[in-house]
């Protein structure tokens, strides 16, 4: 039986889509590897390469169409976000098991593209920072420039960083805060550290560059990127204006981080998100509040990937219970006769 | 050690005689479950199961006096549905009451037919209208094809017609991606 | 009239698909009914319209003039169908119908004579006619929604209604792509459309008429302003912004009204009626010209070197029409219908019928095979691109998992098969192949589960019955036995022999008049011929032949459902 | 004697209360972050779901129908204090790490189903097989956990098993530098390791099932031109 009605079809595949996310990805990494050094992109090839390995190898292993499904440029997509959310200077073995973990274990045990609950991303740091909390710290002091040979070794396990890593300054702050001294501030810690925070605003500024590219294109809708961020946005001016000392300004809060990363590419994941208009503002919404609490009072400097995990779980049940009324079943629509 | 044993007799007779009083106020009555046997037997009445009708052989698959795989106008599909529903294993169609045949209607050849109401009388769905001596017929939409209407015809005029598909009720076929066939027009 | 100046209102969704229109209205909209063009066969299928199919009212070998009925209508719900041209009944058989099936339906045969004669045509006086004899009327006319949908008009045009309705729609938006039949008819028959328009606002009573045309079409709406304007009624031509499916017409009720009118309503009982501009000039053929529909605009488009539209007798073979547009040596399909609701001919022999508004050949060029299915990624294209509103995404994993039941809580039967979905899916996902599916099975296991009920409902009152019987029979038994004890205490003297064996005997007796029956029968077969036929002239014979064979024709319509085919 | 063997090999693999029926996974997830813990709460549950069977298989005349879940659970629950009390007395070390666990065996659901659904309705010697066989199956399923966990979350195996045999040391297996994959120790860990580990059963049981349609399917194609009914009681 040939194929049935519409004949018609609009020049777009999925391939198309995950080939422009990661064309809008490219902003954020150039501010990225002009403050930190190349070291990102050392990752960014680990975990290319061995995402579009381990996809190779698993569809080999269920029995699906290789080529078909490993230029659907998904894994790479996967393998990008985990480079960009891995710190740039931890172990090669870092991001290869974390990578791993998103291909094989988050994604194709589920059942491959378009059927895994979680960001594939996410499970992959969640999963390393867990296991490696010291590791998963490692991020290159803005203020020390890294050539791409010390990169290298650094990456390779040829020699210690302690010198020239630092926490990041969610970290910082987050460890100074809950530290023994109970009289440090947001403000104390920003006296000894004034440069805190410096060259993040300007990778958040390439991530949102990159979203708005994606939103033009519509692979992206506004209301995830939107919701999340005016989620972050209001909590963090409400508590800040109310404890200044301990909670950080909108400013600091969205552009520290993976805040920016997060709202145009992880929590726009459509396979894992809600997708009726409504459900994306709860989803986004939720992710943005857990973040937050996260970040303040969890165990761990940033909240991001576990706000989008758990929030990953409760999508399905949101995306149920907001379906938009079908055509006709608004409820000012009384039929004058009946 | 006579305190411990105290407490724990009274805590025994306590809990006992609540659980007792549960198990006769709670108690389940009716059965569900032939209803819900019934709606998946496909009411053909034909008895093939050994039983006469789809109500008694959901009855005697609720007590667990049958097997599930008695009815062959159910086929594969049905014995699947009451698998899932009662919780059994699946088996194939028990090959003693019979095979999986097409849906058919009984058809009466009017010149063969001598009125003898033999028919009339088998049929378990009144489908066959007709008097003594005067020609029957069935009415297609209510015959279930379930043949019983054939033994006792005395003169063998009831044939069973398989029911073909018509524009009326063919069906879109789950779809199936496959390379397009070659041109089949001139 | 000009454009209004009332602002219209959206409806959510839809695609804009390349259009491929101009092609088809270069040239006027050709002949194919005129005498000389008429071929030689005309296949016509009785079943045309939605509701049931009408039961054939001439007899092999019959003649029939042009616009003779042929089919009366089934019940309310049917539609009548006529003899297109003049000609004698050929057969009246299964055919192959113009269905993605490639299953036939009972048609009648007509071998035209060339001659095209009429039948007397005459005008009804719709104004002194009661709103059932209108809708007689029309039933026998055979007016059908044009647009595609076949519903028949009668139904739709209910004047029953004190102080008439609302609004009336013409739908003249025709937004599929390479469909140009109502275009051409609004730019040739404007004036026709217009009293059809006229004298169904009549029937209706309706307080105001607004005509939907697409603003691609410049020509039709110049056309119908032209007409609108030379009319002296106050019809509204209402230029609607081109995106598919304005034409739809629930969309185009929407964008015009702002009325949405839900799955399982009728737009009546929003005070609201749409039709199409073809429908409105076959009520006035039938209404002005008391000429029953035979035949419509069809556009030929796609594959063929000269697109164009024609006017058609329905019943025509397809490949008839196709061959006067020349069409390319690399067409492999047929496609009745526009590219996105269409669906696919069995073969090019099949007949035009009163839903065919477009043949669309195709081409792997034109139409290339789709790229091969990728998982859904829950991108939210088709969410957006629905004009129903729907989340065609959920509805694909309810159908390819075949769970029907949360189907149709995620509103499966408002879905109108439009195709934006499949047409916007970067997966390539055939989605309303699954909807189709989902849908036809859903109808067939709903019809299975009500003749199921039946059956159970039936079987269960015949044993109330036989319990019933065995209890009358008991009870009438006592009474006789009583009165027999009562008659023996009276009779003390001469015993009568009470027939305690009243069943057995019963047996037997209907067994001897059962092996009487037979062997009359047998009698009767042997004699072939009946006693009262002897006597009999020739004619007469020859007529309860004729009689015979009509019946043992009729018996073989009877018969539920014929193999199909080979 | 063939009933026995079906009590062990349900048991053991094909009704394993972790592996097929997903029973009392709290105690298995909590306590095997290592081999030892996790073979030591393991025995524990063998003795007292042996003796809880022996117990109510023995008694199951007398307990009336309404009342027999208070009566099985009090029989295990003397039993647990039984066993817990041993526990402190002699492996004080050991108790203080399972802790709470020991008198949750009272809690596990296995202990409580196989006195339920078979304990009270067959004979002695079947049901203290039944409950041996049920425990072991328990038993290796953690053991088997706990040696995973340990292994990838810190490269050791054996650790802690001095507080059972003092002149015992753990072993380490991989080098001191393994900077151990903590989340394998953590509760998040023990379900990969059990989803593994159940996913892995489900593949051997599909594979042995497969197997044995396809002996079916050829014994059939063999009995056409044979005789049937042979094929049909295959």
């Amino acid at each position: 039986m040939a194929h049935n009605s519409p004949y018609l079809t609009k020049a777009s595949s999925v391939q198309s889509v995950m080939l422009r996310v990661v064309l809008a990805l490219i902003p954020g990494i150039v501010a990225y590897v002009w403050f930190f050094g190349p070291a990102v992109l050392i990752q960014l090839g680990l975990a290319s390469f061995t995402a579009i390995a381990a996809e190779a190898l698993v569809l080999k292993l269920r029995k699906r169409p290789i080529w078909r499904f490993v230029s659907d440029g998904s894994a790479l997509v996967t393998a990008w976000l985990i480079a960009l959310s891995f710190p740039p200077l931890g172990p090669w073995w870092l991001i290869v098991v974390g990578t791993l973990v998103a291909i094989i274990v988050a994604k194709h045990l589920y059942g491959g593209l378009g059927q895994n609950p979680f960001n594939p991303a996410m499970v992959a740091f969640a999963l390393m920072i867990v296991a490696y909390p010291l590791l998963m710290s490692r991020w290159p002091n803005v203020a020390t420039s890294i050539n791409f040979q010390q990169a290298c070794e650094l990456i390779f396990g040829a020699s210690t960083m302690d010198a020239i890593t630092s926490a990041t300054p969610l970290d910082t702050l987050r460890t100074a805060l809950h530290g023994a001294d109970a009289s440090t501030t947001i403000q104390t810690v920003l006296a000894k550290t004034p440069r805190l925070g410096h060259g993040w605003d300007w990778i958040a500024g390439g991530y949102l560059l990159g979203g708005l590219y994606l939103l033009q294109q519509r692979i992206i809708t506004w209301h995830l990127p939107t919701a999340f961020l005016l989620s972050m946005a209001l909590l963090a001016g409400v508590s800040n204006q109310l404890d200044p000392a301990h909670f950080n300004g909108v400013a600091f809060e969205l552009l520290s981080g993976g805040t920016l990363l997060a709202a145009f590419f992880i929590v726009t994941d459509p396979v894992s998100s809600c997708t009726t208009p409504r459900g994306k503002l709860i989803f986004a919404a939720g992710v943005g509040l857990m973040t937050w609490v996260i970040r303040h009072f969890g165990g761990y400097p940033d909240g991001i990937a576990f706000a989008v995990l758990l929030m990953n779980v409760a999508a399905p049940l949101i995306d149920m219970y907001t379906q938009p009324p079908v055509f006709g079943q608004k409820s000012d629509m009384k039929p004058k006769h009946d | 050690m006579f305190e411990a044993i105290l407490v724990m007799s009274v805590g025994a007779i306590v809990l006992g005689a609540a659980l007792g009083y549960a198990a006769v106020k709670f108690r389940v009555e009716g059965d569900p479950l032939v209803e819900k046997i019934d709606a998946i037997l496909p009411q053909t009445q034909c008895g093939q199961c050994s039983f006469p009708g789809c109500k008694p052989y959901a009855q005697a698959i609720a007590r667990g006096e049958a097997e599930i795989n008695q009815c062959p106008p159910g086929g594969e599909d049905g014995i699947r549905k009451l698998a899932d529903l009662l919780g059994r294993e699946f088996k194939p169609l028990s090959a003693e009451h019979g095979i999986e045949k097409p849906k058919a209607v009984a058809v009466i050849d009017e010149q063969t037919c001598i009125g003898c109401t033999l028919c009339i009388q088998a049929c378990p769905v009144d489908a066959i209208v007709g008097a003594a001596k005067q020609m029957h017929t069935i009415i297609a939409e209510q015959c279930t094809g379930c043949e019983l209407c054939l033994p006792p015809c005395p003169v063998d005029c009831i044939t069973m017609e398989t029911l073909h598909e018509t524009v009326e009720t063919w069906k879109w076929k789950y779809p199936v991606v496959t390379l397009h066939p070659a041109a089949n027009l001139q | 009239m000009t454009t209004p100046l009332r602002s219209l209102f959206d409806f959510n969704g839809g695609v804009k698909p390349d259009y491929h229109k101009d092609a088809s209205t270069r040239l006027s909209i050709g002949v194919l009914s005129a005498p000389t063009e008429v071929p030689t066969e005309l296949v016509i299928p009785l079943h045309q319209s939605i509701g049931g199919t009408p039961r054939p009212i001439v007899a092999v070998g019959e003649q029939v003039k042009k616009g003779q009925r042929i089919g009366d209508a089934d019940g309310d719900v049917s539609s009548a169908v006529h003899a297109s041209t003049s000609g004698t009944v050929s057969a009246i058989e299964m055919r192959r119908m113009p269905h993605p099936s490639g299953l036939s339906s009972l048609c009648v045969v007509l071998e035209t004579d060339g001659r095209d004669e009429w039948i007397a045509c005459q005008a009804f006086d719709h104004k002194l006619a009661t709103p059932q004899e209108i809708r007689d009327y029309l039933r026998d006319c055979g007016v059908v929604g044009l647009g595609g949908a076949v519903f028949p008009t009668h139904l739709k045009l209910n004047a029953d209604r004190q102080g008439g309705i609302e609004t009336l729609i013409i739908n003249g938006a025709e937004c599929e792509p390479y469909i140009t039949c109502d275009d051409m008819l609004m730019r040739e028959r404007a004036n026709d459309i217009v009293r059809g328009v006229v004298l169904m606002r009549e029937i209706l009573g309706a307080k105001q008429v607004r005509i939907g045309i697409e603003d691609n079409k410049p020509e039709a709406i110049a056309a119908m302003q032209v007409a609108v304007g030379d009319c002296g009624d106050d019809l509204q031509v209402v230029v609607v912004p081109t995106r598919y499916p304005a034409g739809g017409a629930k969309q185009l009720i929407r964008v015009i009204t702002g009325i949405e009118v839900p799955h399982g309503k009728r737009s009546i009982d929003y005070d609201v009626q749409c039709f199409n501009v073809a429908t409105a000039l076959a009520i006035y053929e039938a209404i002005g010209l008391g000429r029953p529909l035979i035949s419509r605009i069809v556009t030929v488009a796609g594959n063929v070197d000269a697109p164009r539209n024609f006017d058609v007798l329905i019943g025509t073979p397809i490949k008839k029409i196709i061959a006067a547009c020349s069409p390319l040596p690399d067409t492999n399909r047929l496609i009745m219908g526009g590219p996105m609701m269409g669906v696919e001919m069995p073969g090019d022999e099949v007949p035009v019928v009163k839903a065919t508004n477009c043949i669309l050949l195709g081409s792997n060029k034109i139409f290339p095979p789709p790229a091969p299915e990728m998982p859904c990624i829950r991108c939210g294209e088709c969410a957006l691109a629905c004009p129903a509103d729907l989340q065609p995404l959920e509805l694909y994993w309810f159908s390819r998992a075949k769970i029907f039941g949360k189907a149709q809580e995620y509103h499966l039967f408002d879905c109108i098969e439009c195709g934006c979905c499949s047409y916007v899916c970067p997966s390539n996902i055939p989605l309303v192949d699954y909807y189709r599916f989902a849908k036809s099975e859903i109808w067939a296991r709903e019809k299975e589960k009500s003749l199921a009920d039946e059956a159970r409902d039936r079987f269960e009152f015949r044993q109330f019955r036989d319990v019933r019987d065995e209890q009358e029979k008991s009870a009438r038994l006592a009474a006789r036995a009583a009165a027999a004890a009562a008659a023996k205490q009276l009779a003390t003297t001469d015993t009568v022999a009470i027939p305690n064996t009243e069943a057995s005997t019963e047996a037997n007796e209907k067994a001897a008049l059962i092996a009487a029956a037979i062997a009359r029968a047998r009698e009767q077969q042997v004699t072939a011929t009946p006693q009262n036929m002897q006597q009999l002239s020739a004619e007469q014979l020859a007529e309860i032949s004729a009689i015979e064979a009509r019946r043992a024709e009729i018996r073989e319509q009877a018969k539920p459902h014929l193999p199909p085919d080979a | 004697m063939n009933a026995y063997k079906e009590i062990i090999l349900n048991g053991t693999w094909k009704q394993n209360s972790i592996l097929a029926q997903l029973l009392g996974l709290c105690p298995l997830l909590a306590i095997s972050t290592n081999f030892v813990n996790a073979v030591s709460l393991g025995l524990a549950t063998v003795v007292v779901m042996l003796l809880a069977n022996l117990a109510i298989s023995a008694l199951r005349s007398f307990i009336p129908y309404e009342i027999r879940i208070p009566v099985f659970v009090l029989v295990i629950a003397s039993l647990v204090t039984v066993v817990d009390l041993s526990f402190n007395a002699f492996l004080h070390d050991l108790y203080l790490v399972l802790g709470i666990f020991i008198p949750l065996i009272v809690t596990n659901c296995i202990v409580l189903a196989r006195v339920e659904a078979f304990a009270a309705k067959n004979g002695l010697a079947a049901a203290t097989l039944d409950g041996a066989m049920m425990g072991i199956g328990f038993v290796w399923v953690i053991a088997l956990l706990g040696l995973i966990r340990e292994f990838i979350g810190q490269g050791t195996l054996f650790s802690g098993i001095e507080m059972i045999f003092p002149s015992a040391h753990a072993i380490q297996v991989l080098p001191e530098s393994y900077p151990g994959f903590l989340i394998a120790i953590l509760p998040p860990g023990a379900f990969f390791v059990l989803g593994f580990m159940i996913a892995g059963r489900n593949w051997l049981e599909a594979r042995a099932n497969e197997r044995q349609r396809e002996q079916l399917r050829h014994q059939r194609t063999q009995g056409k031109s044979g005789n049937a009914i042979a094929s049909d009681a295959a």
